[in-house]
């Protein structure tokens, strides 16, 4: 079954600092499927693009999700529109 | 009570932001503030120059969620955060965080508080330039301690 | 490690204090201060002029003898401790502390452990007219409790 | 006996803020029985002068003594030539 058939929905990606440039991209405007509606899901989503996804938003390594802005957890839900960043722990101030 | 919290490439003058800050407000008898800035060492490497990368958007909101936890903790009147971004060189004035309030008690806190928060939850990340190479700043263990001490902390 | 102790009854200006206090050393990371200002009620009276006496001397010696503690409980490169004499009126800028280190946390604890001490060791006292007439201000039993918190403190 | 008769060392005293409105005098140079070269002995001998001495200077009223700078408790000696201040507790910063 393709993912070309399943309904999705979609969202704006962010992504900062070193993960940014690791990925190459800022930011891109992602059709996430729909049973994949969490941040769990669109990690689970993201890491099957292989490579540098599947090992920097492994389980286990240091980065933080935040959506519309604020920091949530792996159950949080994912709507259509939402802006979802993921970056590295911050280290301001 | 206000709240400003301003991101910028521009360095500020905290003189004149303290004079700002105090409004000639004779109910304030305390000013607490904080600079942070930047050093020619970090874990042992020297530093020539400092890339600071923020989330707009995100950081003015978590900037002003920050201040607006030390107000419903403290008795306080008024925040200030002024956080630089962009190409930064030692000595560099990097952060300004200042609070007013009657007694000086509160504003050391709500100053700190503001800190520590900042440090672990404002989405701002540094790259530093050192004889090596450039490198992302690691987030540090003592900074997430430090803010965790207030989760149990009285007023 | 440097510590500048001044007693005046000149105005003084923080953003300039500051900087000094700083002196280009590329090794401050963290800059924690504290303004003391001149509020216009005090015990729910109005206060429309304030007069401070100190003990000539005796006073320097305290604040050096403060500054120097504080140097040796934490980790700190310089302090500055600036108090006002004579006539003083709301929105006056009375005291002014402040403490360069490396990281954060030094120069906070420093900063406020010299505040609380300078409340309740150094010889300085305040009368004030009030519209009932002149009164000394009474010391306050919650400045000694922040001074004897600092007894049993870990830095 | 008079205390004329007695040795005595020179002292000098000093008063501040309130208690040097209230004794109407801010420094002097005293004469203190050899005998009551303490600061609780000074007390005892300043307090002997009546009237407002009595008052201020009584046991449990809130005041401190310093001796050349530095404050000190009841017990501590004093010596001709100390600079012994007396104020009350201290409201500055």
């Amino acid at each position: 079954m393709s993912n070309a058939t399943l309904p999705k929905q979609s969202i704006e990606l962010v992504f900062l600092a070193r993960l940014r440039e690791r990925f190459g991209v800022a930011r891109e405007t992602y059709a996430l499927p729909v049973e994949h509606a969490s941040v769990a899901g669109l990690l689970a989503s993201l890491r099957s693009r292989g490579k540098v996804f599947a090992d920097e938003l492994a389980e286990g390594r240091a980065y933080r999700v935040a959506v519309n802005h604020t920091v949530v957890g792996l159950d949080h839900p994912v709507h259509a529109g939402d802006e979802v960043a993921i970056f590295p722990p911050v280290t301001g101030g | 009570m206000t709240a400003q919290v301003r991101v910028q490439t521009q360095d500020f003058d905290v003189g004149a932001e303290l004079a700002l800050l105090r409004q000639n407000n004779p109910a304030v008898g305390a000013v607490a503030s904080f600079i942070g800035c930047v050093r020619d060492m970090n874990e042992g490497d020297s530093v020539g120059l400092m890339y600071l990368e923020h989330y707009p958007g995100m950081t003015e909101a978590e900037l002003h969620r920050i201040s607006a936890e030390a107000a419903t903790r403290w008795n306080i009147f008024d925040t200030l955060v002024i956080h630089r971004i962009g190409e930064l060189r030692p000595l560099d004035q990097i952060v300004f965080v200042a609070v007013t309030s009657a007694h000086r008690g509160e504003s050391f806190r709500a100053c700190e508080f503001i800190m520590d928060y900042l440090k672990t939850q404002a989405p701002f990340w540094k790259r530093e330039a050192t004889p090596a190479g450039e490198r992302w700043v690691e987030a540090r263990a003592s900074d997430d301690a430090a803010a965790a001490r207030w989760k149990s902390a009285t007023p």
